[in-house]
C-alpha cells in the first residue's frame, strides 16, 4: 500500500518506470534465452509425451501471466474507480493489450500441445472454454476503450467490465471440478508443481519470471508512453472569455 | 403510487404500446427450437436426447438481445439526466427496470416452457428440472444482462460487447443448469447443481445491481 | 448548522473558477460567480461557445475539468443535491405513452403532490393530454417539457433555450413561470439566443465570448 | 409544351383546396395559394396549428387529405418531383460521421458538383468540419442540416424553423440564403415564430389560425 | 463517386466506427458455436454429426438480428425522408443497402467459417459444402431479412407479424442447404440441393428489392 500510494504521484512515477523498464526488458530477454536454452536442451523428454512436453514451458507460464495480467488489470481498475486515479487508468489499460496475447500465446500453445498429445487442436473442455472467454473479456475490455471517444467514460466503463469479470479468474481455476474434463491439472504426464522434478521446474520457473518481467517491460513503457502522449495534448486553444453584466 | 411500482408500470405500458416488440423474445424461442428441429433432422429419437440443451440455448440466446434496449433508449432521450437529477436513489430504477425486465422477458418463457416440452415430446420429469433451473438462474442472467446492457449505453455498437461481457457468466449458468435437468429426476430439489445456480443468481444479483448503478452513473460524467 | 443557514440566504449557488471541456476543447476557463435566491441569470453567447456544457455542469450532469460548483455550500458533484431542475435541448418523452402519462411518470419519481392535469393546464397542453407523445408537435413537445420542470420542487433552475420553437403565447408562459419562481426565492439560469429580459429583481447576463467579439 | 412552359413562369407551386388532417384532427381545410418563382411565403401560427404538416404535404412528406399540390403543373403526389428541398425539425445526420462525411454523403445523393468545403464556409463551420456529428452544438447542428439543403440544386425550399438554436450570425446566414435563393428565381417557404420579414420582391405571410394571406 | 458505392461507403464507415458493432454477427456466430458445444456436452462424437445443423442454425440467427436496424436507423433520424426527396431512386438505396449489409455481415461468417470447422473437427468436404451453400443462399437471407426490417420500420406495429411471415421463407433454405452439404461429398457442385438455393436466392432478389422498397415507401405517407 506504500508503495502504491508512493507511486500514485505521477511524477513520481513516471522516475520509478524510466528506471525499471529497462531493467526488465534486459531480466527478461536474460531469463527467457536462459529458460529456452534449459528447456530445449538441458531437460528430460517425457516417457509418454515425448519432446512435446516441452510446449509445457511457453503453455503453463503464458496462461498465467495471461491470467495475472487480468488480475492486475482489475485490480487497477478498482483503485482507479475509487479514488479517481487517472494513473491507475492507464496502468488498466496498458495491462489489456500483452495480457490478451500472453492468453492467445497460451491458447495457440495448448492447441498445439493438444494435438500432439490428444490428437485434436481443441476441445470443449472447461477450462480450455474459460481460457478462451478470458481472452474475450480482454478484447471486450479493450473495445470498450475504442467504443467511445469521452476518455473519461470510457475509463470508468471499461474499469468496471474489468472488475466484474474477474469473476472469470476463479472459473479458470475450478473449471476442471466442475467439468469431466480432458484438460486435468494432475494428469499423465504432468503431477502437481511442487512435486515437479527440478530438471523440469527450473526452466518452468525461468520462463515464468522471464515472462513476467517481460510483462512488466510492456506494460510500463506502454504507460509511460501514454503519460507523455497526455502531455503533448494540454496546449489547447484558448477558452471563451465571459463577460458578466447586469440588466 | 411508489417510485418502483411507477417505472415498472411505465416500462410494462410501453412494451404493451410497442405493437408486439415485446413478444419478439418469446418469437425467438419459439422459432430457434422449430428451425433447430427441422435443422437436426426432424426425429424425436435424434431430439429428445438434445432437447434440454436447445431449451436452454432457446432461453440464453432469446434474452442476450432484450438488454440492449433495457438502458439504453431512457439514455438516448435523456430520461436517465432526469432521473439522475430526480431525488430518486438509482439502485431502485435499476431494480425496477430488472424487474420489469423479467416479467416482460423471463416470465413468457416460463409460461412457454410446456408447449416447448410437448414440442419434443419431454417427460415430465425434464421439464421440472427445466422449469426449475430457469426459474433459479434467471436473476443471474437479469443482472448481469442489466450490466452488460448498462455498460454499452452510449457505445452504439451495442450488442458486439454485450455478447462479450455476458458470456462468461453464462457458461458456468449453463453447465449447472443442464446438470440440474438431469439430476432433478434422481435428486429433486435437492440438487447441488440447483444450489450452485442459486448461489450464482444471489452472487450476481449482489454485485449485478451496485455495478449496474455506476455503470449508469458514468454517462453523466 | 448557523453558518449553513447564514450561506443558504447570502449564496445559493456558487461557481468558483470553473473550467469546462468537452473532448480535446477547453470551452471555460476560470469562470466564477454566485447567484442568490431570486436572482436570474441568462447566459449569452454564439453557437458552440459553451452555453450547454455550462448548464450542463451546473445541474451536476457533466463533471467539470477544474473549480467546484456549490449549491448551499455543498460541492454537487460531491453531495448530488436533488433540487435542481434541468430542461436541455432534449425534450426527453416517451414516444408511445401520451403527454399525461408521460407527465405522471415524473410525479411518481419526483413524489410530486401536484395535480398533472393543473399542471399541463400551466403550460398550455390541456386540449393534447390524451395525445401519445410522438404525436405533439415541436412546440407542444416543448411545453410538456416544460410541465416536467414545474411537476417538482426545484429551487435551482436551469434553463437550455426554453423557448426554442415555441410560439409567442408559449414564451409568454414561460416568461411568467420564471418571474413567479424567482419571486418565491429560486434562481434561474437560461441559455438563450434572444435578447435577455429583466425578470425578478437582479437579472445578470453571462455573455460566453470566443476571443472575437459578437455583435448583438 | 408550350402551355407547361408558361405555367412555370407564372406559377411553380400551385397548392388548391388543401386539407390536411392528423389522427383525426382536421388541421387545414380548403387551402389554397400559389408560389412563383421569387416568392418567399412565411408560415405562421401558434404550437401545434399545423404548420409542420404543411410543410411536409408541401415537400411531398405527408398525403395530404384532399386538395392538390402541383409543381410546375404536375401533382406531387403523381409525379414525386426531385427539386424539393427541405429542411424539417429533426436534423437528420449520423452521430458517428464527422460534419464532413454526413455532408459529403448527401453530397454523392445529390449528384452535386458544390465542394463540402464551400459548402461548410457558407453556413460558418468550417472549424467544426471534423468534429463527429453528436458533438456538434445545437446551434452548429443545425447549421449542417442547413449545409445539406445547400448541397443540391433545389428550386422549391421549404424550411421549418431554420433559425430553432441558431445565434444571431446563424439567423444572419440564413436571411443571406434565402436571399440569394429567391433572388435567383427559387421559391422558399418557411414555418417560424419569430416576426417574418420582408425577403424578396414578393414576401407573404400565410398565418394558419385564421387562414389569411397577408402581404409583408 | 457513384450514388450506389457512396452509400456502401457510408454503411461502412458508420460501421466502422461503432465500436465494433458490425463484428456482431460474427461474435454471436461464435459464441452460439461455443455455447451450443458446450450445452451439448462438448464431446466431438456427438457433436460432428451435429455441426452442419449447428453452423447454419448460427448463420440464421446471427443475421436474423442484423436487420432490425438495417433501415430502422435512416428512417428514425429522418435520412430516408431526404433520400426520398433526391433524385435517386429508392431501388439503388436498396439496393446499396443490401450490399454493404452483405459485406458486413455474411462475408465475415464466411471467412470465419474454416476456424468454425476447426472447432468441430470437420472434415474438408464437408466445410466446402457449408461453404457453398452459405454463399449460395445468402441473397436469399438477405433479401428476406432486408424485407422484414423495412417492414419493421414501415408498419410499426404490425412489421413484427411480418416478420413472423418471413421465417417460413428460412425453413427451405435451411432444408435445402443442409441437404447440399451433405450431397456435396458425391455430388459436387452439381448438387441439386444447390441448384435449388440458386432459384430461391433469384426469386427472393427479384421479388424482395421491389417488396422491400414498397414497404420503405409507405413510411413517407
Ligand atoms: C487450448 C488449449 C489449452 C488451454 C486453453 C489451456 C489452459 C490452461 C490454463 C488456463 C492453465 C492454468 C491453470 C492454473 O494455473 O490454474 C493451464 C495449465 C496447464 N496446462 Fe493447459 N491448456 C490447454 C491445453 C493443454 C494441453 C493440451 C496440455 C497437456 C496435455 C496442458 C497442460 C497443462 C498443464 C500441465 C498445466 C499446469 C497444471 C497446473 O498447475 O494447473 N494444457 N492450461
Ligand atoms: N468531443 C469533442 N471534441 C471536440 N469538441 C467538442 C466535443 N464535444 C463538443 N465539442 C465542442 O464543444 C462545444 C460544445 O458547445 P455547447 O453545446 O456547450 O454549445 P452551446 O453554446 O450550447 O451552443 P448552441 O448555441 O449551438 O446550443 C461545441 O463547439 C462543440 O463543437
Ligand atoms: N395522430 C394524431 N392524432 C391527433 N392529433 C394529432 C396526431 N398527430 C398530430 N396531431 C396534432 O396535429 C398537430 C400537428 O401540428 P404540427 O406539427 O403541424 O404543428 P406546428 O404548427 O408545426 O407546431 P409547432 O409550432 O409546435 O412546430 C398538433 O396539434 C398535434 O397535436
Ligand atoms: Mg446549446
Ligand atoms: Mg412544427
Amino acid at each position: 500500500m506504500g508503495m502504491i500510494s508512493f507511486l500514485a504521484n505521477p511524477l513520481r512515477f513516471k522516475k520509478f518506470a524510466r528506471i525499471a523498464a529497462p531493467i526488465f526488458g534486459v531480466l527478461a530477454l536474460v531469463l527467457i534465452i536462459a529458460g529456452i536454452w534449459v528447456g530445449l536442451w538441458r531437460s528430460p523428454e517425457d516417457q509418454l509425451q515425448g519432446h512435446s512436453v516441452r510446449i509445457m514451458y511457453v503453455h503453463v507460464p503464458a496462461v498465467w501471466i495471461g491470467m495475472m495480467a487480468y488480475a492486475a488489470m482489475a485490480l487497477a481498475s478498482l483503485f482507479a474507480y475509487i479514488w479517481r486515479h487517472t494513473l491507475a487508468d492507464e496502468l488498466a489499460r496498458a495491462c489489456a493489450l500483452p495480457g490478451a496475447a500472453f492468453t492467445a500465446l497460451g491458447l495457440l500453445s495448448g492447441a498445439l500441445w493438444g494435438k500432439t498429445s490428444w490428437g485434436t487442436f481443441w476441445q470443449w473442455d472447461g477450462r480450455m472454454t474459460s481460457t478462451l472467454i478470458l481472452l474475450f473479456l480482454f478484447i471486450g475490455y479493450m473495445a470498450v476503450w475504442a467504443g467511445t471517444t469521452d476518455k473519461r467514460r470510457a475509463a470508468r466503463i471499461a474499469g468496471l467490465v474489468a472488475m466484474v469479470g474477474s469473476i472469470n479468474l476463479p472459473i479458470i481455476k475450478f473449471s476442471v471440478d466442475w467439468w469431466n474434463t480432458l484438460h486435468q491439472t494432475s494428469s499423465v504426464s504432468m503431477p502437481d508443481a511442487p512435486g515437479l522434478p527440478p530438471s523440469i521446474l527450473l526452466p518452468l520457473m525461468l520462463m515464468t519470471f522471464g515472462y513476467s518481467f517481460f510483462f512488466g517491460w510492456l506494460v510500463l513503457s506502454r504507460v509511460l508512453n501514454s503519460i507523455s502522449k497526455a502531455s503533448d495534448r494540454r496546449q489547447r486553444p484558448a477558452a471563451a472569455s465571459t463577460t458578466m453584466e447586469t440588466l | 403510487m411508489s417510485r418502483f411500482s411507477g417505472i415498472v408500470i411505465r416500462d410494462i405500458r410501453i412494451a404493451l404500446r410497442s405493437g408486439g416488440a415485446w413478444l419478439m423474445g418469446l418469437v425467438f424461442f419459439a422459432v430457434f427450437l422449430s428451425l433447430s428441429a427441422i435443422a437436426l433432422g426432424g426425429e424425436f429419437k435424434t431430439l429428445r436426447p438434445l432437447a434440454p440443451a436447445l431449451i436452454w440455448l432457446a432461453v440464453v440466446f432469446s434474452l442476450l438481445f432484450s438488454f440492449e434496449h433495457l438502458f439504453a433508449d431512457d439514455a438516448d432521450d435523456g430520461t436517465l439526466e432526469h432521473i439522475k437529477l430526480s431525488s430518486m436513489s438509482m439502485h431502485i430504477y435499476v431494480l425496477a427496470k430488472i424487474c420489469a425486465h423479467w416479467l416482460l422477458s423471463i416470465l413468457p418463457l416460463i409460461l412457454a416452457l410446456p408447449l416447448a416440452g410437448l414440442l419434443f415430446d419431454l417427460p415430465v420429469s425434464l421439464l421440472g428440472g427445466l422449469f426449475i433451473s430457469i426459474a433459479l438462474a434467471s436473476p443471474a442472467l437479469v443482472c448481469y444482462g442489466a450490466f452488460s446492457g448498462a455498460c454499452l449505453v452510449g457505445f452504439k455498437g451495442g450488442g458486439f460487447l454485450l455478447v462479450l461481457l455476458t458470456i462468461p457468466l453464462v457458461v458456468p449458468v449453463l453447465i449447472f443448469a443442464l446438470g440440474g435437468v438431469i439430476s432433478y429426476a434422481d435428486a429433486g430439489l435437492l440438487a447441488t447443481e440447483f444450489q450452485a445456480l442459486l448461489g450464482i443468481s444471489l452472487i450476481a444479483t449482489a454485485v449485478g445491481i451496485p455495478a449496474t448503478t455506476a455503470a449508469l452513473n458514468t454517462i453523466t460524467e | 448548522m448557523t453558518q449553513t443557514a447564514f450561506q443558504q440566504k447570502t449564496s445559493m449557488l456558487a461557481v468558483t473558477n470553473l473550467s469546462v471541456s468537452r473532448g480535446e476543447h477547453l470551452l471555460i476557463d476560470g469562470l466564477s460567480f454566485r447567484l442568490a435566491p431570486g436572482d436570474t441569470l441568462w447566459v449569452a453567447g454564439s453557437n458552440g461557445i459553451g452555453k450547454t456544457s455550462l448548464l450542463k455542469c451546473i445541474a451536476g450532469l457533466l463533471r467539470p475539468e477544474g473549480g467546484t460548483i456549490s449549491w448551499n455550500g455543498l460541492d454537487i458533484y460531491k453531495s448530488s443535491p436533488t433540487d435542481t431542475g434541468y430542461q436541455g435541448h432534449q425534450d426527453s418523452h416517451k414516444p408511445n405513452l401520451t403527454a399525461i402519462e408521460n407527465l405522471q411518470f415524473w410525479q411518481t419519481v419526483y413524489k410530486s403532490s401536484l395535480k398533472t392535469d393543473d399542471v399541463l393546464e400551466k403550460v398550455g397542453l390541456s386540449a393534447q393530454m390524451g395525445l401519445r407523445a410522438k404525436n405533439l408537435s415541436a412546440g407542444q413537445s416543448r411545453r410538456l417539457s416544460l410541465a416536467r420542470l414545474l411537476m417538482r420542487k426545484a429551487s435551482l433552475w436551469v434553463l437550455d433555450e426554453p423557448a426554442a420553437a415555441m410560439d409567442v403565447r408559449g414564451r409568454k408562459i414561460i416568461r411568467t413561470l420564471v418571474a413567479d419562481h424567482v419571486e418565491n426565492g429560486g434562481c434561474v439560469l437560461i441559455a438563450s439566443h434572444t435578447a435577455p429580459e429583466k425578470i425578478g429583481a437582479n437579472t445578470r447576463v453571462l455573455t460566453l465570448n470566443g476571443g472575437e467579439d459578437v455583435q448583438v
